[in-house]
């Protein structure tokens, strides 16, 4: 067991304050691993050169996984020869970010066993991230996690671990079942997640609602967000309570509504629901007097992504509403229409939503055999300039 | 590690969540019929049935070690029947079924230091990534960002302070964006700001033509067939870094011209207005470590702005929207270059088309 | 022609407009305090020195013979000191300083059946173009749709009629849109749906091929050395016609897919909203000559749609923001297509990034 | 004189109705001038065939000019003679349209001798249009017309006839005098009109304010749109008046307001100035009792056309608040800068909207030597993604 090899002057600028501090977490787990000690070791120089000291090494994995393992070599390895190697292993989380004590503690073990004892709970994606390995530990290290029910997630050109909001789990607005579908698809294509045969990455999340908690319409290739076709349900008591409490209604829900739906006389609130455009923004304010009212379903939209290489996309609306039940065929035989349209399409590096951008929509509704409509855009086109086929002319 | 391993699996999966949810989640399971917050850490949904589940959040630096883990699992056992989660944002919440014990768990994390709070209208955890920890793209450190920003604007996420709205911050260490950068109330990014330097040997000897060329998105790079090296073309380059990913003879790392750019407005819920992109609002500082006191006067000064003039429950992009970019930068103080303007994919839809705007 | 002629001048340009003033605006010249609407078709406007200027107005179809132009400068001889002028519509304007004429004046014009309006809130003249009586681009006629339409809205212009605004409508006979199309209330514009033929043996003769190659905007058009001539890749054209006029054998024109599409919701004006572009409301409509009924109807649809669901002082276009585009369909039952979703340039910022929208 | 001599069943449909008739117009002209007849026959065929009959032919024009005539051909000519060639002449329009009944009777008397007799008052960019004539008539006829004051406009690769709305000759909101800078920039650019060198057409349009009754904003290269810097003077006797004479000013006017800087309480009426906008949505609405304040000058903007090649663009703010009095040099000069960056990278038939789009605003301001503001755009860029100057870095 290693004590604390380095002087780390900038570092320890970072371990007062009331946030809970990385550089302690880092010594915490240097004080039992020499590479969570070289870790801090070369983190402090990238502070005080100010410039990363990682690259970009040969890809690394498991045995039949083309995914899972991100490699990383440090470019000082002679300096830190424990983070020479320093891959990090991206394990499946579960739907919802729920866990048990047991569950963790059990995962902390093999972790200290095989790696640095330095983890990301969670990576951004969503996976439980394993930071820090050495490429043959990653053979055992996957044998005892899968053994004990854990299984990696994605990396490269293949579909990313599905994350969800809460959800019914804990939500009193979730219209789908966030937390079952994330499972069930996640089940569903292990095989997408583990090999690469994509152009490129895909990642699902699915959101009960339009608050999207779990960034679905900015982060996701798919996004699911649950929504409702019905009326809004008003209690008139607990809206007389919210006003009695103090809340200025007025303010702060009829006046802020988006499509101006809704009116308030003091006495009783009302919502125009056919010009309702299910914001959720009143539903959320007063969630004791509204509710949404069924059917239930989702949104289904599509696209979103980082800036590169045409500048980021959010994703937009493909399916209004589709109604979601187990086992969800009906979204999986859209998945699988668009992922064929995408392979067949697709350019190396290319993710759906440029795809999208490049060839039209009107070929990938197709594709998916989609009928367009008004909810799919914003507004419609501006100029004429569209192509027409064979046999819809004259 | 020559000892006997266990059977390994493939293509599992995860367990299975319902696995994981404590019972009263199980009992009141899609029944919840509302939520109410009970202080800046702490919140109880109540079911249809009247079964109450109490939450209560608290903030993780994420980057953990496995005995954080261990210690946070040790308060569960205690006070959740082991029962814990963690949110999209890597809060750490503890589901606590018995009302009796919320008080004694706040009382202990309180004494243990943890930093309780996110709920509500603030300033939760900071979306990020791993910068200078792991990754061989990083223009800036992420970990070290995230915590002086989190120290900075403490009073926000423990509810001593309230804001408008929730303001979402995020911080990436490199254009690529793996932190929600692109769609928060304010976030970091870091940027590179000079393309690439060649190291006509190394190319030679440890990257591979065909594919470094490939790896630019705008086409900077052509092969150098005499030095059997490749060329860039400067003024084509974006700094993107893709090409050293591939080809590490390729650095494009640079101390002095490293640094971030800081972009604010965007917004990720349909409630009220649409989702919305982040602006760009400041397009470079430096890399000043440990503390980046640019950026976190940046932050601040911005917040400040928001605070004074925005409505209850309207975002930070929604306040701007209202008021004007004209007048966030003169609220701000915050000076506007030739960087702001777009001359990218969609820079025409940016252009004032209006003869409307204000002084 | 062979009499004499006087001495040409060069680069004179157009007469000085101050020689046109009526007395009455000089006097006032940047001096109007206000203006109030009489009637449909006549306002005053009252300086602050108090002077009053009258101005009635009436329609005109543009194409006129100079007959028509002698008509309206007897009238004004008569009430007017001879002074007159056109509106940025089209429409004709009498300058009346004199009161006690306005009267006449109105009782001559409503007895020569002019058709006196176009002021205020209502339809006044359209915009538009050449068409088949000069144009070699035309898909469509464009005085015949401005006649059919005119005459279907007569009311709208006479003041016997209002509109919750002013609703602009526009013509143009081709893509090229030298009518105000792109930013008009309602418009129409003519379009070919089918690629140019290639009369193989003329472009031979009459074209150059490389400035007929060049003239394409989406370089759908490549050499074909062996016959002299040109190909065309049909999936790239986007029957804009440019080649035609530069190569009078690659003609366009083709009757039975001619036609045109109708478009929506534009404005110009920076008033409460900003400056809009139409958006495309009919993908298509076929060239019924010689009274486009199809056209007419559409038209007559949305203003009534409109009519019924906008408030006071909200254009079209701003009224179908406010309910959205989906509603407009709906309200309208007009069928949405795949012509409606952009595939151009800014294709991606028209896509619905927003889980609200109404049903 | 002729006598018409087609059958025009079609087209006769077209001669009933309120709305004065273009048929009756052509008919009119057809009982003096053959070509006006034939016109009338060839248009029936159109109208028949539905589709037009008219071809490109070789540019013709007056000498010395290049621009000013649009030359056209019939595809029919020896079913239609006198319609063989049949030319359009453009002339210059007066400033805002104003004419007196001599000089239009003269412009008759000379186009009934040379042309068809068949006119546009005007043509959409704002000339007028003398509608038909032979290549051998362009001389005499310009020797007639600009001997008597008029000249040519534009066409092909040159300025356009600059034009403006009707402004302080009879409009109480004019903040510059669009009459007179509409002459003198007329004036000023003669050789820009009338020979082309530029890479495409340039037109400029002047508004008194942004109502913009010129469609300047939507139309012009060069958009100049005026506007006040000081406060809105409100006079509330008069918004009195307009509450009594019925007008809901909260629903009007105030609940209109994009800024939401306006108050009512149905007394007095109150403008936040600083928030203001400057949308002139409140004062058209209550002329007598709102009045803007100097400060008085123009927004200049740059770049709007039709659809071709990129979809169709609209002006863009590049100086928010330029004063304008004669000679107009500070306007001028700008001009003449964009032009001289316009010249030199601007492709064969670029507009310099289209140019700015592709280069960039970086280039075009600091060609213009304008520094970059917030007024100029609705919201900064959304990426990172810009170039950096060496003398910018470290
Ligand atoms: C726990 C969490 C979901 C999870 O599965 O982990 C969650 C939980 C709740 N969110 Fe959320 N949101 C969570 C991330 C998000 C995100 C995603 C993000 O921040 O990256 C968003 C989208 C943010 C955006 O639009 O940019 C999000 C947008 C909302 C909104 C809409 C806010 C708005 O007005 O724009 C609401 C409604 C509200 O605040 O009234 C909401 C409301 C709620 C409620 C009140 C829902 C409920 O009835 O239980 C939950 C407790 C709120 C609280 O923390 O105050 N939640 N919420 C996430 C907590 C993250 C954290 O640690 O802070
Ligand atoms: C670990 C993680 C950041 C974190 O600290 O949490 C991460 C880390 C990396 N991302 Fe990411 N991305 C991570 C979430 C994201 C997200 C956010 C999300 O998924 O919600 C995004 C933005 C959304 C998106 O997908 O567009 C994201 C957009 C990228 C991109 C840009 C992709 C694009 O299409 O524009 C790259 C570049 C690439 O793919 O080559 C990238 C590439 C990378 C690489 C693999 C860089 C590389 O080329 O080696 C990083 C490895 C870092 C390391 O050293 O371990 N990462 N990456 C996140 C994954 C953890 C997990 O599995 O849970
Ligand atoms: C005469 C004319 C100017 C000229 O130089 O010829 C003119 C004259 C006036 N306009 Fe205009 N506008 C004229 C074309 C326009 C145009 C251009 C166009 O239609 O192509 C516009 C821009 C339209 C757009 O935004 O799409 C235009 C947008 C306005 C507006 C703003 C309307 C709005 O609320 O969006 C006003 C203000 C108002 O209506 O209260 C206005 C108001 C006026 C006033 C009341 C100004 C005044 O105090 O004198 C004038 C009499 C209005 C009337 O006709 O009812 N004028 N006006 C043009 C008459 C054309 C015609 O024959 O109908
Ligand atoms: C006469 C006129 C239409 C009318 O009936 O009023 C007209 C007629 C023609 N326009 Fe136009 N344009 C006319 C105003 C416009 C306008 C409106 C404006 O100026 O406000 C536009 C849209 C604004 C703009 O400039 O973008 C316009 C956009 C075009 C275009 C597309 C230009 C572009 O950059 O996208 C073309 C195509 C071209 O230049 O080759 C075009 C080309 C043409 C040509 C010269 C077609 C050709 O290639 O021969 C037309 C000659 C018709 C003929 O047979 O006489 N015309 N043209 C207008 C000029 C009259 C005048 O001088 O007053
Ligand atoms: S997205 Fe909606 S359903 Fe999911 S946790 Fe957030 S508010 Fe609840
Ligand atoms: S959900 Fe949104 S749009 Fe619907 S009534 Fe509520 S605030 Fe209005
Ligand atoms: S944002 Fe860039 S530097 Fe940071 S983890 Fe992602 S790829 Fe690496
Ligand atoms: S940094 Fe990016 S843009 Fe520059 S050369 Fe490398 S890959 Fe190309
Ligand atoms: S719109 Fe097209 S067809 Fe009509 S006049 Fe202009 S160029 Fe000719
Ligand atoms: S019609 Fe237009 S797009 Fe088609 S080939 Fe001709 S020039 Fe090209
Ligand atoms: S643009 Fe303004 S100044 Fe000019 S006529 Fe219209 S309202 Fe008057
Ligand atoms: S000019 Fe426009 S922004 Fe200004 S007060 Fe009037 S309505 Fe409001």
């Amino acid at each position: 067991m290693s004590q604390n090899k380095y002087e780390t002057p900038l570092l320890d600028q970072l371990e007062s304050g009331p946030f809970p501090s990385f550089v302690t977490e880092i010594k915490r787990a240097a004080a039992k691993n020499d590479s969570a000690n070289d870790l801090l070791g070369v983190l402090e120089r990238c502070f005080k050169e100010r410039k990363t000291h990682w690259k970009h090494g040969g890809i690394v994995g498991v045995r039949g996984y083309g995914g899972g393992v991100i490699g990383r070599y440090s470019d000082v390895p002679d300096d830190f020869p424990g983070v020479a190697h320093f891959h990090t292993v991206r394990v499946n989380q579960t739907s919802g970010f729920f866990y048990t004590s047991k569950a963790l503690n059990e995962i902390c073990d093999i972790w200290d066993k095989y790696g640095s004892g330095l983890t990301n709970f969670h990576g951004s994606t969503g996976d439980m991230i394993l930071l820090g390995t050495k490429s043959d530990a990653l053979e055992p290290l996957f044998a005892e996690l899968s053994s004990r029910g854990w299984d990696l997630g994605g990396s490269g050109s293949c579909a990313r671990t599905p994350s969800c909001c809460v959800g019914p789990g804990r939500c009193e607005w979730a219209m789908c079942d966030t937390l079952d579908i994330n499972y069930d698809l996640t089940q569903a294509f292990q095989d997408e997640l583990h090999r690469p045969m994509f152009p490129y990455k895909f990642k699902i999340k699915t959101a009960g609602c339009a608050a999207d908690c779990i960034a679905s319409v900015a982060r996701a290739d798919l996004s699911i967000v649950g929504t409702w076709k019905g009326n809004i349900q008003i209690d008139q008591a607990e809206v007389k309570k919210y006003a009695d409490g103090g809340m200025d209604i007025n303010a702060e829900v009829v006046g802020m509504c988006p499509t101006k739906c809704m009116s308030y006389d003091g006495n009783e609130l009302k919502v125009d629901d056919p010009n309702c455009s299910r914001c959720m923004h009143c539903i959320t304010k007063m969630t004791k007097a509204l509710r949404p009212t069924g059917p239930f379903g989702a949104t289904i939209m599509v696209g979103s992504k980082a800036p590169f290489v045409i500048g980021a996309l959010l994703s937009h609306v493909i399916v209004p509403f589709m109604p979601l039940e187990p086992p969800y065929d009906n979204l999986k035989d859209l998945i699988q229409k668009m992922w064929d349209w995408w392979d067949e399409h697709g350019k190396n590096r290319e993710r759906i939503g440029e795809l999208i951008v490049r060839r039209g929509m009107r070929e990938f509704l197709e594709a998916c055999e989609l009928d367009p409509i008004p909810q799919m855009v914003f507004e419609p086109r501006r100029d004429p300039f569209y192509f027409w086929k064979e046999d819809e002319l004259n | 590690m020559a000892e006997e391993l266990p059977q390994r699996q493939t293509d599992i999966g995860p367990p299975n969540y319902k696995d994981f949810l404590p019972p009263v989640i199980k009992n009141n399971y899609g029944k919840w019929k509302y939520h109410e917050k009970l202080s800046g850490g702490s919140m109880v949904h109540v079911g249809e049935s009247g079964d109450e589940l109490y939450t209560v959040r608290v903030a993780s630096p994420r980057l953990v070690s496995t005995d954080f883990i261990r210690d946070l699992t040790a308060i569960a056992d205690k006070y959740c029947d082991g029962y814990l989660r963690f949110t999209t944002r890597h809060n750490v919440e503890f589901l606590v079924s018995d009302k009796s014990k919320v008080d004694p768990l706040l009382a202990e994390l309180k004494e243990k230091k943890y930093m309780i709070g996110g709920i509500g209208d603030g300033i939760s955890n900071i979306v990020h990534t791993q910068g200078w920890v792991h990754c061989h793209s990083a223009a800036t450190d992420a970990s070290g960002l995230v915590k002086v920003l989190m120290d900075e604007f403490a009073d926000y996420f423990t509810g001593a302070k309230e804001l408008p709205a929730r303001v979402r911050l995020a911080v990436a260490c490199c254009t690529n964006m793996c932190g929600a950068v692109h769609c928060s109330d304010i976030a970091v990014v870091g940027i590179h700001r000079k393309p690439p330097r060649i190291d006509q040997d190394g190319v030679k000897k440890a990257c591979e033509v065909p594919s470094t060329i490939a790896s630019c998105p705008t086409g900077a790079i052509s092969p150098d067939p005499k030095n059997k090296s490749v060329k860039i073309k400067d003024e084509k380059c974006m700094y993107c870094g893709n090409c050293y990913s591939v080809c590490p003879a390729l650095p494009i790392s640079d101390p002095d011209n490293d640094g971030v750019a800081i972009v604010a407005g965007g917004k990720i819920g349909s409630l009220r207005s649409d989702p919305k992109f982040s602006k760009l609002v400041v397009p470079f500082l430096p890399n000043n470590t440990p503390k980046w006191p640019e950026v976190v006067s940046t932050f601040r000064n911005i917040l400040t702005a928001y605070e004074a003039g925005a409505v209850k429950h309207e975002r930070l992009g929604e306040w701007i929207e209202r008021i004007g970019w004209e007048k966030f930068f003169e609220l701000t103080n915050i000076p506007f270059t030739h960087q702001h303007i777009d001359d990218f994919t969609i820079a025409r839809e940016t252009y004032r088309t209006s003869a409307a705007f204000k002084w």
